[in-house]
Order: structure tokens, then C-alpha cells, then sequence
């Protein structure tokens, strides 16, 4: 299990903060992520950079949850894998990633799928949680798992050239399941839209510039930022000028199945079954660029 | 005043459903046929049936937008507004976004 | 010298477009990006997101200049090096860790400074340049230079917890003189205004933000992107919120000194003498976080 | 209308001069002493002379904003308005960043 320090050592002082020659509040920051640990769920195009950022940065424990091997077209954009790993577990590459970074990491692979059986238990071992997948059954499941367990999870998703970031279930704001108390129809997720559109290149940037922003937003929770005080929405438009739009979010909805004043979810559920089918209907990934 | 400028944006995938264009303005009338002032509800009928001709079922189901679309009115969610009961007025932005789940 | 190639070869496409089952817009923009040079200008903070999201993606040609070596207490926000290359130039670094990505990647790193001598004579070679430095006179340099040699410079800078990301010299839009045709005084620039202000611990996640979002604009130059229609300047500030804001930027200046309808200026100059002395006081690396 | 209301915020380094606070509204007269509309320099002495203690040759040189620093007003850049000419207007929002050069 994860042990908390009390200080940081003076080799984290020197590599994370030598700058700093009074230990004022800097310093107290960089021990409230020293204390804190983060869980990633996806090591692909969102988790990769949130990875390497928290990794790089001195986060007390990381862990990474990721079934998938790494494969040579993903590269262009899972930046934290390398080409001589290919059919290695991505969860465990992004570790070796990490400990090349920083051989000091306390970097935890979990080579598996996340699901309603294990998902308690490995949430449970951590104070925030970061959703970097890429199907919405996941997103339920990670979403319900993270109000049970009281756990604030960091939510990014991209498609195409654009982008979306927010936090569920922190701050008294809104979860998942309050936004989507019902799954969008399994022809409105994925490929169904796409069909037959020429638009323009599709960037592969976009998910790294989404997940990098989960890594500062799962930071900002570690340390109690007051600019998380009002819920709120990131819209990333990479096509558009201006690329960023901030949406006033929703609060936790009274009425929400499994977060409101009168939950009627207690448990987990079959969410493939709950998604009606878009659940294995992954994304397609037909991102060039 | 008898007509609203209204800005319509579509995003997260939505505008693939208006010929791939995000941002539209519309002349929108101030009162609907019932002489009411016009609201959010009157304004996505009217999208839906003068501005599609296909696949309205990914944009309205029933009276209300389909599951997984987030509205925003001037930059701010929607249910803090008054929904579909929300009372346009002149210049008002409106976005419709998809919700994404990929990664 | 670089060699415009006409088509992609079929490992390029199973590598960056696989999923593209009809070779429509998606191939044509992927060959735009194998056909275009990208200089990156510093391989820090800025630079190393760029440099991996860019080397990784396929492009033609990717330059990288700095005449640093690693250093253990850089690399918490400089994840494009590893902690055993501590003393490597950081050019270098960022290189191999791109070839490991992407074996046949085409990445030339420059491992010196880049000054009034030198910069003309390397810029030419490069069709995008990307301003990833630290200090201002550079960035007068690196300006003034795309100016003379008819470059767009993609320009992100960071300090604390905010960050800016323009394009200079491209669309008509403005260059970096035009903005500022006199330098700051070097009282204003770096360490003096920060002196004894605690804020909220300084966020080293800053300049990967910019950095990734540079690789993106660069990217959107070499596609002819119309959503760089209008000249515009972000501004990101991590601790507040909303955290990006775009503002509509003037168009070039008719009386600039270098890019104006009468130039005065005809070639680079003495540009540490020009910012008086601000030029060597480099931005305080005091990040935390 | 004898006063306006104003939002003022600074970044990029700015704020640290004025207490580390970005975002301030002020209450400005609409007329200056000369009885001309309040403009822009109008706005940037009173800051200079009324919120201000010290540095404030890093805020104002001479009549103007010193050099590196960007004016947004309504989030475009004041030399697409009338720069220190701009004459106010009611719930304006001006923006004073200051230019960053690190990395
Ligand atoms: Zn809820
Ligand atoms: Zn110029």
C-alpha cells in the first residue's frame, strides 16, 4: 500500500524544486502531490501525456490501468510508448517510461481491463482518479465507481478535432451520470456520424492537448485550487478560432440515480447492457494527423 | 421588437449533421404562434425542421434534444437556465455539443 | 538538404493513417506535414512537447536547436529527456528519445546557440519555425530573422502559471516588433516582478500546455488551416477560470521597423545590446509544481 | 448615465502589482474633468494613481502603458480600437497582460 511521508527528501527538494531558495508555499504544494496519488485509467492518446506529466512531476504513487499492447500506428500519438515495445502491455510501458524520467517513481502498471468486478478495489486505493478511456460504458463505470468510493475523477474525451474536459463528482458538482442520466443511442456514438465526411485532417494532437490538461486539472485537485471552486466544462475546438470554450457547468443534480439526495444505485452495474450496445462500439480511430 | 438575431453553434460533432458548418445565424421571431415569447423549445423544433433534412433522431428525441447533447446558452449550461422553457433574447448564443467519449 | 518527397510510402500510411480505409483528405494532409521542415528553437519546457508530438507524427523534417545539457532538475517538466542522459545536449536528447518512437523520423538537432551569425543560415533550411526559448532577445532575434527569410515563427512562452501562444509573421498578421517595436525595461522582464510573492505554488506543467499547443499551430500552418485566418493571441493562466482566453490581435504594421512598408531594418542585430541587458537575465526558473 | 462600471483584469505577471489580484470592477465616471467622454488613458492614470503604491514606472511610462505590455479591451487588442483615445463604454472588460518570454 501507498505510505504517506511527512517531507519531501532532500533529493526531491533538489530535483523538484532547487529553485526555490525559501521553502514557502511552493514547497508545501510539491509535498501535497508527494502525498496524493493519482490513477489513470487509459495509457493511450489522453492517458499518455497526463502519464508522463504526473510521472515526470513527483506524484506520491501513480498508477496506470491499461489491457491494451502497444501498437505501431498508435505511436503517432501515444508518445509515452516506443516503437521497440510494440506488443508490450501499455500500462507497462508508460512505467518504464516514467522510470527512465524518474527511476524514483512509484509507478503502478495494471495490466487488465476495469470492470464492475475490480473496479471498487482499485479506486479504492486511490485519492483521485483520472478517466482517459475511450468507450462511455467505461466512462459509467468509472463515473458510478468514483461516487460510491467519494473519489474526484478527472474526465477528458476527444474525437476527431475536438476535445472536452471537466471533473465529476468533486466540489459538489455534477457526475457523469448527472449530465447522461440516459446513454446517447448507439447510432450517436462513434462512427454512425462520421460516415462519408471529408473534413478536414483529423489532428492526432488533439488528445494530447486534452490529456496534458487532465494532468493540470488532477494537480489542481491535489491542491485544493480555488479555481475549481465553480463546476465547469472545457470545450476544445483544435479547428476553430477560438480553440477553447468554458462552459458554466450544472451542480450535482438532486435527482441523480447514484449521487443524489436519494440514491437508487448502490452498486455497479452491467454497463455494457446499460449502453445498449455503443459500449463495444469503440471510437473509431480514424484520426490522421 | 418582432425578430431575433440568434447564433446557433453546433460542435463536438453536431455540425457534421448541418453540412459540416458550426456556426450559424438565425432571424428568429420574438413571439411564437401561440404570441408567447419565443423559447429554447420553439427554436430546436425550428432547427430541426427547416435547418434537416436526415437524421433528425440524432438531434431531437421527442420534445427535448436526444441523450448526449449538452446545450449551452451564452456559455453556460442550460439547466441553469430554464431549459426548454428558457426565453430567447436578441443575440443570444446557443450551442449545441455532442458529448465525446473517445480518447 | 531535405528532399520533397512526392507520396507517402505504404509503411507511412499503415503507420499514420491505417484506419483511413478511403485515401480521401486525411492522406493528402499527412503527406502536407511529410512534405514540410519544422525548426523548433529550444528542446525545455516549450520544446519538448513539440518536439515529441511532431517527431512522432511523421513530419518531413524536424530541427532541433539548444546548446543545453540535461539537467535533473529540468526534467520533472522536460519529459522528452531521461534521467541517464543528464549532461547530453538537449538536442540531442530530444532526438533520440524521437527515433525511439520513430526510428525513421528525419531529425537533425543543433547543439549550439543560435545568434545573429548563425540563425539566417538554419532558418532558411526550415519551413515553420517554432519559438521554444526563454529569454527575449531571442525572441527579437528569431522574429526578426522570419521576417527577413519570410517564415512564420509559432511563439509560446510561459512564466509561473500563465503561458501565451501567438504566430508571428504569417497571414499578414503581425510580427514580434510590431507588438513590441521597444523592449520592455529589464526590470520588468523575469525575476524583479516576482520578488517576495507567495502565490500558489508554481505550476510546472505550464509550459508542456504551450508547447503542445505550438506543435498544433505548426501543424495548422503547414495544412493551410483557415482557422488562422485572423491573427490571435491565447492567453492560458492554469490557476484561474475560465483558463483560456483568445484575443483578436492587430494585423501587421505598416510602420514596423522589419516587416512595415518601409523597412528600416534590413538585417539581424546586436539584439542582447537591443534589450539592455534583459537579454541574459533569462525568466528565473523558479517553477514548482 | 454618470458612472460606468468597468472590469479590469490583470495577467501575466501583472496582477503581483496590484496584491496578486487578477480581476477588479471599478466605478468610472463617464465624463472626465474636461467633461469629455472617459477614454482609456483616462482609466489607465486612475489605476496608476489611486490602486497603485510602488513600481508604477512598471505599469505607466509617460502618458501610456509601458513598453511589453498588451491592452485587451473586450478581448481585442486596443490598437483595433482607438488605443488611449477608446472611450469607455458601460460593463467594458480591459485587459493589461504583460508580455512573457520564458520557457
Ligand atoms: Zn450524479
Ligand atoms: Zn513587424
Amino acid at each position: 500500500p501507498f505510505q504517506r511521508v511527512e517531507n519531501l527528501t532532500n533529493e526531491e527538494i533538489f530535483r523538484f524544486g532547487r529553485q526555490l531558495v525559501t521553502p514557502g508555499f511552493g514547497l508545501e504544494s510539491q509535498l501535497k502531490l508527494r502525498t496524493k496519488s493519482f490513477l489513470i485509467v487509459g495509457a493511450g492518446g489522453l492517458g499518455s501525456p497526463a502519464a508522463l506529466y504526473l510521472g515526470a512531476g513527483g506524484v506520491g504513487r501513480l498508477g496506470i490501468v491499461d489491457q491494451d499492447t502497444v501498437d505501431i500506428n498508435n505511436l503517432h500519438r501515444q508518445v509515452i510508448h516506443t516503437e521497440d515495445r510494440c506488443g508490450v502491455n501499455k500500462a507497462v510501458s508508460a512505467a518504464m517510461t516514467i522510470k527512465a524520467i524518474y527511476p524514483k517513481a512509484d509507478v503502478v502498471p495494471y495490466a487488465y481491463t476495469l470492470d464492475r468486478t475490480n473496479a471498487l478495489e482499485l479506486i479504492r486505493q486511490y485519492d483521485i482518479i483520472i478517466d482517459a478511456t475511450d468507450n462511455i460504458a467505461t466512462r459509467y463505470l468509472l463515473s458510478d465507481a468514483c461516487v460510491l468510493l467519494g473519489k474526484p475523477c478527472v474526465s477528458g474525451s476527444a474525437l476527431r478535432n475536438d476535445g472536452q474536459l471537466t471533473i465529476y463528482n468533486y466540489n459538489n458538482g455534477p457526475c457523469f451520470r448527472c449530465l447522461h442520466p440516459v446513454p446517447p443511442p448507439a447510432s450517436a456514438v462513434g462512427k454512425c456520424v462520421d460516415n462519408g465526411v471529408l473534413g478536414v485532417g483529423k489532428l492526432k494532437l488533439v488528445p494530447g492537448v486534452i490529456g496534458i490538461l487532465q494532468a493540470l486539472e488532477a494537480i489542481k485537485v491535489a491542491l485544493g485550487s480555488p479555481a475549481l471552486n465553480d463546476p465547469s466544462f472545457l470545450i476544445f475546438s483544435a479547428m476553430s478560432n477560438p480553440m477553447f470554450r468554458t462552459m458554466k457547468l450544472r451542480g450535482r443534480k438532486k435527482e441523480c440515480a447514484i449521487c443524489g439526495d436519494n440514491p437508487t444505485m448502490t452498486e455497479l452495474i452491467d454497463y455494457v447492457q446499460f449502453c445498449n450496445g455503443s459500449a463495444n462500439d469503440k471510437t473509431v480511430d480514424e484520426t490522421i494527423l | 421588437m418582432s425578430e431575433l438575431t440568434i447564433n446557433v453553434e453546433f460542435s463536438g460533432g453536431m455540425e457534421l449533421l448541418f453540412q459540416n458548418v458550426s456556426k450559424h445565424t438565425l432571424k428568429f421571431p420574438s413571439k411564437n404562434e401561440n404570441g408567447n415569447p419565443s423559447t429554447l423549445q420553439d427554436l430546436i423544433f425550428y432547427i430541426r425542421d427547416t435547418m434537416m433534412t436526415e437524421k433528425k433522431d440524432l438531434f431531437v428525441e421527442k420534445d427535448t434534444v436526444r441523450p448526449g447533447i449538452l446545450v449551452l446558452i451564452n456559455n453556460t449550461d442550460w439547466e441553469l437556465c430554464d431549459e426548454l422553457e428558457y426565453e430567447l433574447e436578441d443575440k443570444d448564443e446557443i450551442v449545441f455539443i455532442s458529448t465525446l467519449h473517445g480518447g
